[in-house]
């Protein structure tokens, strides 16, 4: 399905196909000539989408305009994707909590306070979205759909390990090409629960406890805190949403609902949405 | 494991600085656009000026294409590559047809949108998308983008230049946003309601967003299929 | 592609071409220059061009590209008429459509063609004009205007445009702008073609040089 | 090669972009006949392909009898040339007679030479004085002087060295050096994009000043 | 990043019949991270003469500390206080002094002339003066507000009216910008008096 | 501490540099993408304007003022950096005044081009200031254009600005020599509108300024060809109580206070006889 060619025959066949007089036997019909990447034909084409792309982190200044034969800064990042997030999970003795916000920025604006940033893989796993939004949405989307066909032609279901690991190496074969997610992967497989974090460079850890996005550091405060291997699920529940709320009411690029979600060995379900500003009054009340 | 391709960056040229200026393909022709969906239709609008750097080009573009009787999809951004996302799905819609004998859902629209334009990933398509209709259950709905096809099924969107000025105001006026006087805040407006705030909103955007204006194609999207309207805006 | 290769740059090129619509045709019209730099270098090359009985493509900007886009159409009619002998011919619209495909092709090459592409055509009583720029951007308007055109003639054009405007108005309107291209575009000279395409075909005037007026001239003296 | 502004960028022209300096493109040329010099310029003013100005006075009095013909930044010659006119006034109320024009010229040398870093100006002083009769000095970039017989400058000079070197004579008769200038100037005028317009031409000689003008239509029209 | 999102600020003032309301949000931020949720970026210079500075916060602070110095001087010297566009004419004038090196502010002045006529004025970093009659806006926030502002907007509010007004589009706009929020105060300057209100709003 | 009115401050330069090498990027100022013109006719001269300003993409203001004051019969058009052409033309302005006021003559067009030139020129383009400066004095009516760098040009009829193209279209297709004075309006009207109209920098009301011997009329929003064509603003209703908030506080103004006339310390509160006096003198 991806397909590396630069020499890009599409392209010909687009030709034809759209200028109005195209000759039957020319017509494609099948996906694969639309469901194909399309690699910009130029000597380097894996930094175009980076220089294109808005997605540098934004706790992190641009690079600096260097010598004067650079790209025209104006060029640089005029697609601004969308991004942004404070996402965590972590393993306990009853299984796995997986909490989130629901911001999307682009640049310094809310494109949306109402983004699904769990993305699940399959009934069993759950993915998580920081980073590009569409980075994640697809590449996960793909993941699940991986993670189907596995089990239609094995029937047996997809250990977490090996879902991280494909997600992983797909990643990797496209390192430098300016893809930017950090997730975590999470489920329940015969061996117990499992949380992965996988990022764009390919990286690939197993941990108890993870948490991503810009508003990580905020969450790991309070997660590390409260953090105990026997919690009970409603303890574990509240100390991933106050980890979220608290990221949210710091970091400016996180925000608006917050989401949590727990796994266990029957799948995954979602424990409850609630509004990040309510929230904020209901622990506040609390103090006094 | 077939699908994990080696990568093919051994194989491509050298990054050898090249000194020669490189032509750079895009150009933003600009232009905003909106979605808006009440309990059984969908609002979408978009304005119909194409400008190219501080000037004109034309005043009557057409920035939309109704995909079925229940989808209508507006864009923004540069124009030469929304007339070949434009023909992409239209393609791809003729083909559906014909092998399915049935024309899309429009959730079903949505996800193609979103793949087509991430299958541009590595050389985006530099458009901003809304997409709206009703779906299969005869609700409506709106779905919005960004450029490389993150998918979100929302009740309002607004994308292209003037993106930030409208959807505060949709935020207040369709979201009930900070409002202590609407206690039903899941409400929808009526459509004649919906279409004069869509009027409203890019009559104001065009006021202070100097990229919006001349005229907007107004699209009501209901059981009835799609109704179109005109509608005039500043010509400065 | 070997980015040596590529045209990187435009060498020869062409200044402005203009085009209005009328009651029963369109007027085009643009200047015999072809600069290389800022040298006029060829004083009569025509960059107007009849591809059928009824479409016409005037280009600006390079014209070594122009002439790949007129032969690229011009084989695209051979091929179809070799197929569809009895059909229409390909309408003013698809000719637009075509070259807006192959100009948004190499663009996505990154080796673009450096033109702003005017086509004209009239057939089935209608009148098409509509313009394909270097990102194969396409559209259709009244009046187009290409290169400098499109800053100083599309105010006047746009100005004078009108529904029911005669042919000799139009003229006169061209004219005007022309004029004003020779005062004020460094890479014009007063050496003008007009063509005119209407019901009955096409015709491209021999090259005519406008009047112009310089009593300003005696303002300027002894200022700075 | 000169690159092409109107398309080698993406934006075609970018208009607010107003920091760009204004140039003169510019052909200057002063000739010295039997008894006085003739001087002539063009009048176009460039900023970019875009024309500030077609009927600039590139001839600009610095004293009665001497004359700037002024190339390079619009700005950095005005003011040099007030600057000079201004030394050269007090210059001439204290020695109580009319500067020379080898006085004129090495003030711009001097303002040349010690700003070159700075400054944008190629500058041609001629005149007559009691003194020496007609002189010509040429101060290019740099602030280089150099007494010439005949000098010309500007961007259009280079399509003018052939003609001049084939054409010039000592000792022309006023009429001969008329139509030398103005034939040159012509020239240079159809085939530069940065010179056009009309040529502005004086004859300096004991008598005094006398200037004329050719307007833009009475050019004439190499391109027939 | 521009130095002027790295505190974060969104600033409105608008005017109504014989009142004018200015608004600005309290956060104070270090690029994403939240920092202080009471920071004051509305100053009153005198009875009827307020200033709100949006950009970087140590410029804010700086030149407030100079427009007070500037005023007091003033009253000093011609024994009154400075009217509104008095004001906002030291505000310009003190920010083109600085035209090669500006402060990363951008000001709005506000408040009623001795008739109680609305006086609005905003300035660009370096004192372009912007004098409107119905609203300015400012801050990282700008589109957004712009966009609310020129649809809600009506003229000639009673000063209640105001307020809501004034509150609802600051809200609308703080809410799609990351960089601004976590608190707002509203001030509604009339003939008689002065009302200042806090905002409950969201807190992300 | 400080003496603004001699020179500029550079003391924040270094700071500045500094944040733009960490990657800070610049803001964009205030411009006025403009259109200004000028036209010359038979005893007078007329300016014109449109009267938008913008920042970035957004209009900042729709309906500014872009025809400053010189003195009472010299007016100048500007446009490039909004800052920039207020200022310098206000300075010009005092230091005509400050002439006029030694030498008991009205000031002479001439005059204050030489100063704009000379001030302009100074700067190098720095301060961008682009103007079409008019007036009619002795010598009849005087029509000049300056750019930032300090340029200069002289023509009967001038444009300036992001849509000066057009308007120099409309000029160069219809400027006839000898005009009276109602077509010389109609023409500058006519290119203003072709500016307001076909470039996106230039937008809103025409402004126009008539001068004549001894005589200046000043049109402010002479033509309003862009009115709002929509609205529904009486559909948007906040009653009290939509916003929540959660602190009121209520100050009366003290002159209203009991107290503080008991205490007669001559404070000095009431500010009923306050003068607009303007200090806008750099």
């Amino acid at each position: 399905m991806i397909n590396f060619d630069l020499l890009d025959n599409s392209e010909y066949l687009n030709d034809q196909l759209f200028s109005n007089n195209f000759l039957p036997n020319q017509f494609i019909t099948e996906q694969e000539n639309f469901e194909n990447f399309k690699i910009p034909n130029i000597p380097t084409p894996y930094q175009f989408s980076k220089k294109i792309i808005d997605l540098s982190k934004q706790t992190e200044l641009k690079e600096k305009p260097q010598e004067k034969n650079e790209e025209k800064s104006e060029e640089k990042g005029i697609v601004k994707a969308y991004k942004g997030t404070t996402t965590l999970a972590f393993v306990f003795a009853k299984g796995i909590v997986v909490a989130v916000d629901s911001r999307a920025s682009s640049g310094q604006y809310i494109a949306s306070q109402t983004v699904q940033k769990v993305i699940p893989i399959n009934k069993y796993i759950l993915g998580t979205m920081a980073g590009g939004a569409a980075d994640c949405q697809f590449w996960q989307r793909h993941l699940g759909r991986l993670t189907n066909l596995y089990e239609l032609t094995n029937r047996e279901r997809m250990s977490v390990s090996s879902a991280s690991k494909l997600l992983a190496n797909m990643l990797y074969s496209y390192r430098n090409y300016g893809l930017s997610l950090g997730t975590m992967v999470s489920g329940y497989d015969n061996k117990g629960p499992h949380l992965y974090y996988v990022d764009n460079d390919g990286t690939r850890l197993k941990n108890n406890l993870f948490s991503v996005g810009s508003g990580s550091p905020f969450a790991y405060g309070v997660l590390d805190d409260g953090y105990k291997w026997d919690l009970e699920v409603e303890e574990a529940c509240e100390l991933g949403r106050r980890a979220i709320y608290h990221a949210t009411h710091r970091d400016a690029y996180s925000g608006g609902m917050v989401n949590v979600y727990y796994i266990n060995q029957d799948g995954w379900t979602k424990i409850s949405t609630e509004d990040s500003n309510d929230l904020h009054w209901k622990y506040q009340n609390e103090k006094l | 494991m077939q699908l994990i391709q080696q990568s093919k960056q051994e194989s491509l040229p050298k990054s050898k600085e090249i000194n020669q200026p490189q032509f750079f393909p895009y150009t933003n022709n600009q232009g905003s656009c909106l979605g808006i969906c009440g309990e059984k239709f969908a609002v979408l609008a978009t304005d119909t000026r194409m400008s190219m750097g501080y000037s004109i080009v034309t005043r009557n573009a057409t920035k939309y294409l109704k995909l079925t009787d229940k989808c209508v999809l507006v864009s923004s951004g540069m124009q030469a590559d929304i007339e070949t996302l434009h023909k992409i799905l239209k393609a791809r819609l003729t083909i559906y047809q014909n092998q399915h004998q049935k024309p899309m859902s429009t959730p079903a629209i949505s996800h193609l949108l979103s793949r087509t334009l991430y299958y541009r990933r590595f050389f985006p398509l530099y458009t901003f998308n809304v997409l709206g209709g009703i779906d299969e259950d005869g609700k409506g709905c709106v779905f919005s983008y960004d450029a490389i096809g993150t998918l979100e099924r929302v009740r309002y969107s607004a994308s292209g230049s003037g993106s930030a000025l409208i959807e505060p105001i949709l935020d207040n006026q369709v979201g009930f946003k900070n409002r202590g006087d609407i206690t039903d805040k899941t409400g929808f407006l009526e459509e004649d309601e919906v279409v004069e705030l869509a009027k409203d909103t890019l009559t104001s955007t065009c006021e202070r967003d100097i990229f919006t204006g001349d005229f907007v194609h107004i699209f009501v999207v209901n059981e009835n299929g799609v109704r179109e309207e005109k509608f005039e805006l500043r010509f400065d | 592609m070997d980015p040596t290769k590529k045209t990187l740059q435009p060498y020869v090129t062409g200044s402005s071409v203009l085009a209005i619509k009328y009651n029963e045709g369109i007027i085009v019209a643009a200047d015999t220059l072809g600069s290389y730099g800022s040298l006029a270098r060829f004083t009569d090359l025509q960059r107007m061009s009849k591809v059928t009985n009824h479409t016409l493509i005037g280009g600006s900007g390079d014209i070594s590209d122009l002439q790949q886009i007129q032969k690229t159409v011009e084989s695209l009619i051979l091929e179809n008429t070799g197929f569809k002998k009895d059909e229409e011919p390909l309408t003013p619209k698809e000719i637009q459509q075509y070259i807006s495909r192959v100009m948004y092709n190499r663009r996505s090459r990154f080796d673009p063609l450096w033109n702003h592409i005017i086509v004209a055509g009239y057939q089935n009583n209608e009148s098409f004009l509509g313009a394909v720029d270097i990102f194969g951007t396409f559209y259709e308007d009244n009046t187009i205007a290409s290169g400098f055109g499109a800053y100083f003639a599309q105010p006047l054009l746009r100005k004078g445009y009108k529904e029911d405007l005669t042919k000799d108005e139009a003229i006169d309107l061209i004219k005007t702008c022309l004029k004003v291209l020779f005062y004020r575009d460094a890479r014009t000279i007063n050496k003008f073609q007009i063509a005119e395409v209407s019901e009955g075909g096409i015709t491209i005037s021999d090259p005519f040089e406008l009047e112009t007026h310089w009593e300003i001239a005696d303002w300027q003296e002894g200022h700075l | 090669m000169e690159t092409v502004e109107l398309y080698n960028s993406q934006e075609q022209i970018v208009l607010d972009d107003l920091s760009e300096p204004v140039k003169t493109g510019t052909t200057i040329m002063a000739v010295q006949y039997k008894g006085g010099i003739v001087i002539g310029a063009d009048s176009r003013t460039t900023s970019g392909a875009l024309i500030v100005n077609r009927v600039t006075d590139k001839l600009t009095p610095v004293a009665d009898k001497i004359f700037s013909l002024r190339s390079g930044s619009a700005a950095d010659t005005q003011e040099i040339a007030a600057i000079v006119r201004y030394y050269l006034n007090i210059l001439s109320t204290e020695q109580g007679k009319p500067p020379t024009v080898k006085m004129a010229a090495n003030l711009f040398r001097q303002f040349c030479y010690v700003y070159k870093n700075y400054l944008l100006a190629s500058i041609i002083c001629a005149g007559y004085d009691e003194t020496d009769g007609p002189s010509i000095y040429s101060i290019p970039l740099g602030g280089a002087i150099i007494k010439q017989p005949y000098a010309i400058g500007g961007s259009g000079s280079t399509y003018l060295y052939g003609y001049c070197d084939a054409n010039f004579k000592e000792d022309m008769t006023k009429e001969e050096c008329v139509s030398f200038v103005t034939n040159a100037v012509g020239l240079a005028i159809a085939r530069d994009g940065s010179s056009g317009g009309i040529i502005r031409y004086a004859i300096i000689d004991s008598d005094g000043v006398e200037r004329h003008t050719i307007y833009g239509d009475q050019v004439k029209n190499y391109f027939k | 990043m521009s130095i002027y999102e790295y505190n974060g600020s969104a600033l409105i003032a608008m005017a109504g019949k014989e009142c004018v309301a200015i608004a600005s949000d309290t956060r104070f931020g270090v690029r994403n991270q939240t920092v202080w949720r009471e920071a004051q970026k509305i100053f009153q210079i005198n009875n009827k003469t307020f200033l709100g500075l949006g950009g970087l916060n140590t410029d804010i602070w700086t030149l407030k500390e100079t427009f007070r110095f500037h005023h007091n001087l003033y009253a000093l010297r011609e024994e009154r206080d400075m009217s509104p566009k008095v004001f906002a004419n030291l505000v310009s004038h003190v920010l083109y002094s600085h035209r090669f090196g500006p402060y990363f502010v951008s000001p709005i002045v506000c408040g009623l002339d001795d008739d109680n006529v609305p006086f609005l004025c905003g300035t660009d970093e370096i004192g372009a003066q912007e004098i409107t009659h119905d609203f300015i806006a400012t801050g990282t926030a700008v589109e957004s507000l712009m966009g609310v502002c020129e649809t809600f907007y009506k003229e000639n509010l009673e000063p209640e009216d105001l307020f809501e007004t004034i509150s609802q589009c600051l809200l609308a706009g703080v809410d799609r910008d990351c960089l601004s929020g976590w608190g707002a105060v509203v001030h509604v300057l009339t003939k008689d008096g002065i009302t200042t209100r806090k905002l409950k709003m969201r807190q992300d | 501490m400080e003496n603004y009115e001699q020179s500029f401050n550079y003391e924040n330069c270094l700071r500045n540099e500094e944040l733009t090498k960490q990657g800070y990027e610049k803001k964009k100022q205030r411009k006025t993408g403009t259109t200004i013109a000028g036209i010359i006719f038979k005893d007078g001269v007329v300016l014109g304007a449109d009267t938008r300003a913008t920042e970035g993409y957004i209009v900042a203001d729709g309906n500014c003022e872009k025809i400053h004051r010189i003195s009472d019969y010299i007016y100048c058009c500007g446009a490039g950096t909004s800052a920039d052409t207020e200022n310098t033309t206000a300075l010009i302005s005092s230091k005509l005044e400050l002439m006029r006021l030694t030498t008991g003559r009205e000031p002479r067009v001439q005059n204050a081009l030489t100063l704009l030139k000379q001030y302009l020129y100074h700067y190098h383009g720095y301060v961008s200031a682009a103007l079409v400066l008019g007036g009619v004095d002795f010598k009849g009516p005087h029509l000049h254009m300056i750019h930032p760098h300090g340029s200069t040009s002289t023509l009967p009829f001038l444009t300036m600005g992001s849509g000066s193209l057009a308007a120099m279209a409309v000029f160069e297709a219809e400027y006839k020599t000898d005009l009276d004075e109602e077509s010389a309006k109609n023409l500058v009207h006519k290119a203003i509108t072709a500016g307001i109209f076909n470039d996106l920098g230039s937008g809103g009301n025409v402004d126009l300024c008539v001068m004549k011997f001894q005589n200046t009329q000043f049109f402010r929003n002479f033509d309003k060809p862009n009115k709002r064509k929509f609205s529904r603003i009486n559909a948007y209703r906040f009653p009290k109580g939509t916003t929540q908030f959660l602190e009121e506080k209520v100050t009366l103004l003290r002159k209203n206070l009991v107290i503080e006339n008991l205490d007669k310390n001559n404070n000095n509160n009431d500010n009923d006889n306050n003068d607009n006096n303007d200090n806008n003198d750099l």
